[in-house]
């Protein structure tokens, strides 16, 4: 068994922020991530990290646009402590190094981004998110914290009592994918999950393969409610074959859009007669998916990107990398054909409830980053938003679990006084769990008396078998097919429309690939990096994941930011400005509200139509 | 596995499948996976799906019999337009055979998990077009790595020698954040250390590079490079680039390169790693004339 | 962690040495060679065509620089091409003693032989 | 920690099919640069000669008394293999000289972009030179 005070899973932007924090704040830190540090997700963002630098700015005003933006599921206190921290932090990136882009006096460069009402996106070329997560990563060199990279984190050794309030996390189970072996690893003061967005969910996304929802899942099962799961955005152009995004720049620049009938159907087809492909993600997405759904998409599946008329020169000097990206990965030339693109998974606004702090209700237990929910983005992330949020709340929960007193919180966690239990909504099947074994996190024979080490041991004991079980089981179904099954479900059912029935049949598919789960088995029998065990697991967390989505979306019957319902495609503010919530209980998944928080430090946002 | 990375307490091996009983259903696994069966599946199911490409892939696994001896797999994948030896990779792990073994994760060239040694070149395996490649397309791990299984490598090493220029910001360790102030860097110098900063860790370079491969210490061409880019960034002051210099001159720093221009040819972020290695002697050798 | 490579040496002065040397060699041998295959023709030399060639000072000198130039050039081109090889401790003293020794033999029988061509000795 | 599969030297010159332009040059470099090192030993203690030469040491030719210096280098001059050697070491020296030239361009940064053309120029060069000088390093050979 491994000890530290405090343990990190994940190396993202996320994790190697809280990881630095907690290790200037004293505490002994080791991070454990499925990937070496440096090829988490956090590297593929290119955009930028919005913050209030310049004079003439105001954090105020980021704070506005963000509540603004999340269409008023924002949480105030949330917005205003990333709008006021993200100046603070994006400079100390500054001082460890990181290459942003400059002025001529020398100073880092802030560009415009959608949804900004000041141009305060600071970039470093078109690799952003590379150069912030290398930089963090060097500092972890700096500091010699401990990486133990390529071990998978399975499950969390938490308490069982019955209620998730009172239980107390105290470590992970982790496996080292090269070489089999199964480890407690004991945090003394927290645990920080910050393992990424659940991307992988969908058959189309701009996501890394590794996306996969471990950490939401562990933090569900052990009692953590997920928050707001039906808010996934979806970005209008990435590549039909890999997923792969292709900027906003292309259509900034004046990229137009075509269906197979060579219709500029944004206006054409009335989607957006002012902005036309310049309107909001959601929008743009919307339209693409109704042309190829009417039978105007290019081979039943996307439409097409044109930028040709940009001519030559122009691209090369804005757009070159575009061009690199639609050779290398769908082997288009930009400057001869038009690049085809449609609507990919992007990003999950939702995740593991925490408060400012990033603690969630379960003791000892943190999220951070893209796996979790402060909510600073509610219904919808602006552009440049989640960088920003991934080093003011990477960095107070890695000082909070290291010991630091950041103050009460102001948002509340886990159920409790102040929620409304979910009634209206009939589910179709009833929810329940995936995988072989029932107990999830919790160590089911504890008892409330159990000791730290007690508790690690089981857990590890309880992943073990599961590892053999999978590992022994000789014939089934394989991961990757009920995988298939999954993203095409939420992919079909769940995308950018969503309608009631619609919602619901994917909830039946998603109880037909658990019932499949139970069958499933490991082909490969080594021992040595079995990336198959690796994914069955993951499938697992995928399928529970998956299905908080499905429920978020089905329960929530209006329209609002990313989420649209077909039965009413209004953004309802009278039922709701409250967060949807979904907790585990006992295996049987419950779903109860909390009350959005509107009152800010100096203000009350009032919710707006969110025009721009 | 990291450097940073500190013995366990306790150590336990993982069960030794030999140690179950007479023949678990895992042993018996480890047994069919020698016949090669997984080949001829793979040729039927792709007959009835049109174009196909031909793959070999390399494969070998400590634990498993018949792959102890490495050999080569023939998968015949789908082709599909835009596809990518990842691709294809992908396509026949998961209908395939699940048992097939490689890094891979974002899938745009940006988290370096998938450099291969495809047709006889270090390359990432997402950013390649497999349509562009002569046909059976071979594909191995890269060279010079020790192979943990099928097209994983050791990446230790690599990772080591990452470490050991000291690839971080020598200043004070976080400023104090009340009234924070950037520090000024003219966009002449950031485009300067531009190209160096996009390396993705790929370890490609380290692979293909003869020199490399003959002295173990040598630093290579990715961790020169990294060194480079804290080198010629100006807000570190003389004196710590002076100590940067004194890192890469070491025996086995910049000296052991002899411009094979190879890493050069095979970045997949095109990072001119010869032109910077030279630069950088140069660098020591003006540095060092000042001395006599 | 850098500590690894305790044992400093500046290896830049080897490979700038290694530089400068080739510079000067690509006149000299490019000269030499002209002299004494397309000026001169090698099967027409005589002790006294040599001797006469020697007699020159200036041609004594640059032969003689010649020599050692190469020589080290050579022999540290040698050197350092096992040493890339991942020549390590004992056995590199050993080869760096015997190149050393081999090439000071070379530059020493070299003059001999050149002094002997000057008729000096 | 598992055990890894090494697959030892093969990786370095059984895949010399793979090579790359600036590979080939290293290799080449490398080859020409220990024969000239080799020449030069050689060419010394042939030139050692002359040390008897200068002390009046004949040897005799066809019947004649000739400085032992002359009669080494003429001797040899007259074999056909120490001329096609003399075109070999030619060969060798071009090559060394013209890709030393375009190391040195390398080292000082100069046309890294054409560093694979820069060799196969050297190599056609190289080629080029060689063969232009046959009928001088073979005229007068006796047979
Ligand atoms: C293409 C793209 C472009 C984007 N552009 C922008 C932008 O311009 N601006 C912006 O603000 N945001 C952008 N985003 C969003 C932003 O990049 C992500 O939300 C953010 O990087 C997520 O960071 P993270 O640290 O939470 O997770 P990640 O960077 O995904 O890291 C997750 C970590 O968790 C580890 N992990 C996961 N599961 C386990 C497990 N079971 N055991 C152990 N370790 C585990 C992984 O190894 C990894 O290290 C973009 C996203 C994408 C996909
Ligand atoms: C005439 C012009 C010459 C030039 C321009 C030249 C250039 C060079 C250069 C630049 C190198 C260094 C290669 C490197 O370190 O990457 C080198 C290596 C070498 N040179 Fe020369 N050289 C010349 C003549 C000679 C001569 C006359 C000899 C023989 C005495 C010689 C023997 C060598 C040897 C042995 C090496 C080492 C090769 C290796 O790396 O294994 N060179 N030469
Ligand atoms: S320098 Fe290029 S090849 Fe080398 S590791 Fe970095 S990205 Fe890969
Ligand atoms: S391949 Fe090796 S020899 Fe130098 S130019 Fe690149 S490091
Ligand atoms: S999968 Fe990330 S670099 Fe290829």
């Amino acid at each position: 068994m491994y000890e530290h005070d405090v343990i990190v899973v994940g190396a993202g932007g996320a994790g190697l922020r809280a990881a630095i924090a907690a290790h200037e704040a004293g505490a002994d830190v080791a991070i454990v991530s499925k990937l070496h540090p440096v090829r988490s997700h956090t590297g593929a963002a290119e955009g930028g990290i919005n913050a209030a630098l310049q004079e003439g700015d105001d954090w105020e005003l980021h704070a506005y646009d963000t509540m603004k933006g999340s269409d008023y599921l924002g949480d105030a206190p949330a917005v205003e402590t990333l709008a006021k921290n993200a100046p603070d932090e994006t400079i100390t990136l500054e001082h460890w190094g990181m290459p942003f882009s400059r002025e001529e006096d020398g100073r880092v460069s802030q560009r415009p981004f959608g949804g900004l009402s000041y141009p305060r996106t600071t970039y470093a070329g078109a690799e952003t998110g590379h150069h912030l997560l290398h930089t963090m990563y060097e500092q972890v060199v700096k500091r010699g914290i401990q990486v133990y990279d390529e071990w998978y984190v399975m499950n969390l050794a938490t308490t069982d009592e019955p209620d998730p309030n009172d239980r107390e996390c105290h470590g992970v189970v982790a496996y080292d994918v090269q070489s089999g072996k199964i480890e407690g690893f004991k945090a003394n003061g927290g645990v920080v999950l910050a393992t990424g967005g659940p991307g992988q969910a969908f058959d189309h996304t701009t996501n890394a393969v590794s996306c996969t929802g471990d950490g939401h899942a562990m933090a569900y099962r052990a009692g953590a409610p997920l928050e707001d799961m039906e808010f996934i955005q979806f970005h209008p152009t990435s590549l039909p074959s890999t997923g792969v995004l292709i900027s906003e720049g292309v259509r900034g620049e004046g990229g137009i859009l075509y269906n197979s009938e060579g219709e500029r159907f944004m206006f054409e087809h009335g989607y957006a007669n002012n902005s036309g492909e310049l309107a909001s993600r959601d929008v743009v997405a919307r339209a693409e998916l109704t042309e190829v759904n009417e039978g105007r998409g290019v081979e039943d599946e996307y439409v097409h990107l044109d930028m040709r008329h940009l001519g030559e020169e122009r691209i090369m000097d804005r757009l070159e990398n575009i061009l690199h990206l639609a050779e290398d990965f769908e082997g288009v030339d930009g400057l001869v054909e038009p690049m085809p693109v449609k609507p990919g998974q992007h990003y999950a606004m939702g995740g593991i409830e925490v408060d400012e702090n990033g603690q969630t209700c379960v003791n000892g237990l943190y999220a951070a980053g893209e796996c979790a929910c402060v909510s600073v983005h509610g219904g919808n992330r602006l552009g440049g938003n989640a960088l920003p949020e991934l080093i003011v709340f990477g960095k107070r929960a890695g000082r909070h679990a290291a010991g630091d007193d950041l103050g009460e919180p102001e948002i509340r966690t886990g159920y409790g006084d102040d929620v409304e239990d979910e009634t209206e909504t009939e589910l179709p099947v009833a929810p329940g769990v995936a995988g072989l074994d029932t107990t999830g996190g919790v160590a089911a024979d504890g008892g409330v008396t159990a000791d730290a080490e007690g508790i690690l041991e089981r857990t590890v004991e309880t992943a073990r078998q599961r590892v053999d079980r999978l590992m022994d089981k000789d014939d089934g179904v394989q991961h990757a097919e009920i995988r298939a099954k999954l993203q095409q479900a939420m992919t079909d059912y769940v995308n950018v429309f969503r309608t009631g029935e619609g919602v619901r049949k994917s909830l039946e598919i998603i109880r037909e690939c658990r019932q499949e789960y139970q069958d499933v088995y490991v082909d490969d029998p080594s021992r040595t990096f079995n990336t198959d065990l690796q994914q069955t697991i993951e499938t697992r967390n995928l399928i529970d994941v998956a299905e908080t989505i499905a429920l978020g979306a089905l329960v929530r019957n209006e329209f609002r930011g990313a989420h649209w319902r077909q039965e009413n495609q209004i953004r309802d503010d009278e039922n709701w400005l409250k967060h949807t919530l979904i907790s585990w209980d006992d295996g049987e998944p419950s779903i109860f509200y909390r009350p959005v928080i509107l009152e800010g430090e100096n203000k009350t946002y009032e919710p707006k139509e969110r025009s721009y | 596995m990291s450097t940073q990375q500190a013995e366990p307490e306790t150590q336990e091996a993982p069960e030794d499948p030999e140690m179950k009983g007479a023949e678990s259903p895992q042993e018996r696994r480890l047994k069919e996976k020698d016949d090669g069966m997984v080949d001829e599946r793979s040729e039927k199911k792709a007959e009835l799906e049109g174009e196909t490409v031909h793959i070999k892939v390399f494969r070998y696994d400590p634990e498993v019999e018949g792959k102890q001896e490495p050999r080569f797999d023939d998968f015949h994948v789908p082709f599909k337009k835009g596809m990518t030896v990842l691709d294809a990779v992908m396509y026949a792990r998961d209908e395939y055979d699940s048992s097939l073994t490689f890094r891979h994760s974002c899938r745009q060239a940006v988290c370096g998990s998938d450099a291969f040694f495809v047709n006889g070149r270090q390359r990432l395996g997402c950013k390649t077009q497999i349509s562009e490649l002569q046909q059976p397309v071979r594909i191995e791990p890269l060279p010079h790595q020790e192979v943990v299984k099928d097209l994983v490598v050791d990446m230790d090493h690599f990772y080591d020698q990452m470490h050991t220029v000291e690839p971080y910001f020598q200043d004070e360790d976080t400023p104090d954040v009340s009234d924070l102030e950037e520090q000024r860097q003219s966009p002449e110098n950031r485009e300067k250390i531009k190209m160096s900063s996009r390396c993705i860790w790929c370890g490609a370079c380290m692979s293909s590079c003869n020199i490399a491969a003959g002295d173990n210490e040598y630093l290579g061409p990715a961790a020169i490079n990294k060194a480079y880019k804290f080198a010629m960034d100006d807000r570190e002051d003389e004196q710590i680039k002076e100590h940067r210099l004194r890192i890469l001159e070491q025996e086995h720093g910049v000296w052991r390169c002899q411009t094979q221009f190879s890493c050069t040819e095979v970045c997949p972020k095109d990072i001119p790693l010869t032109e910077h290695i030279q630069e950088l002697k140069r660098e020591a050798v003006k540095k060092n004339l000042k001395f006599w | 962690m850098a500590e690894r490579y305790s044992s400093f040496t500046p290896g830049g002065t080897g490979w700038f040495l290694q530089r400068i040397t080739a510079a000067f060699l690509v006149v000299v041998l490019a000269f030499h060679f002209f002299l004494l295959h397309f000026y001169n023709h090698a099967y027409e030399v005589t002790f006294m065509g040599t001797q006469a060639r020697m007699e020159n000072i200036g041609y004594f000198l640059t032969m003689v620089l010649f020599l050692i130039t190469a020589t080290f050039h050579g022999v540290n081109g040698v050197y350092n091409a096992l040493v890339n090889q991942g020549l390590e401790g004992t056995q590199k003293k050993a080869v760096l003693a015997v190149l050393v020794i081999a090439g000071l033999a070379l530059i020493a029988q070299g003059t001999y032989v050149a002094l002997a061509m000057r008729g000096m000795i | 920690m598992s055990q890894s599969y090494n697959r030892g030297l093969v990786e370095d010159f059984g895949r010399w099919k793979e090579f790359s332009a600036g590979m080939w040059a290293w290799i080449f470099h490398k080859f020409t640069g220990w024969m000239l090192i080799g020449y030069l030993f050689t060419h010394i203690a042939v030139l050692s000669t002359s040390i008897g030469g200068a002390q009046g040491d004949t040897t005799m030719v066809d019947g004649e008394a000739v400085n032992v210096y002359t009669a080494t280098l003429q001797g040899l001059e007259g074999l056909f293999l120490v001329r096609l050697l003399e075109v070999g070491l030619l060969a060798v020296a071009v090559f060394h000289i013209l890709n030393g030239l375009r190391l040195l361009m390398v080292d000082l940064g100069v046309g890294l972009e054409a560093q694979d053309k820069s060799f196969y120029a050297s190599l056609i060069l190289t080629g080029a030179i060689t063969v232009a000088s046959v009928p001088t390093f073979l005229t007068g050979v006796g047979i």
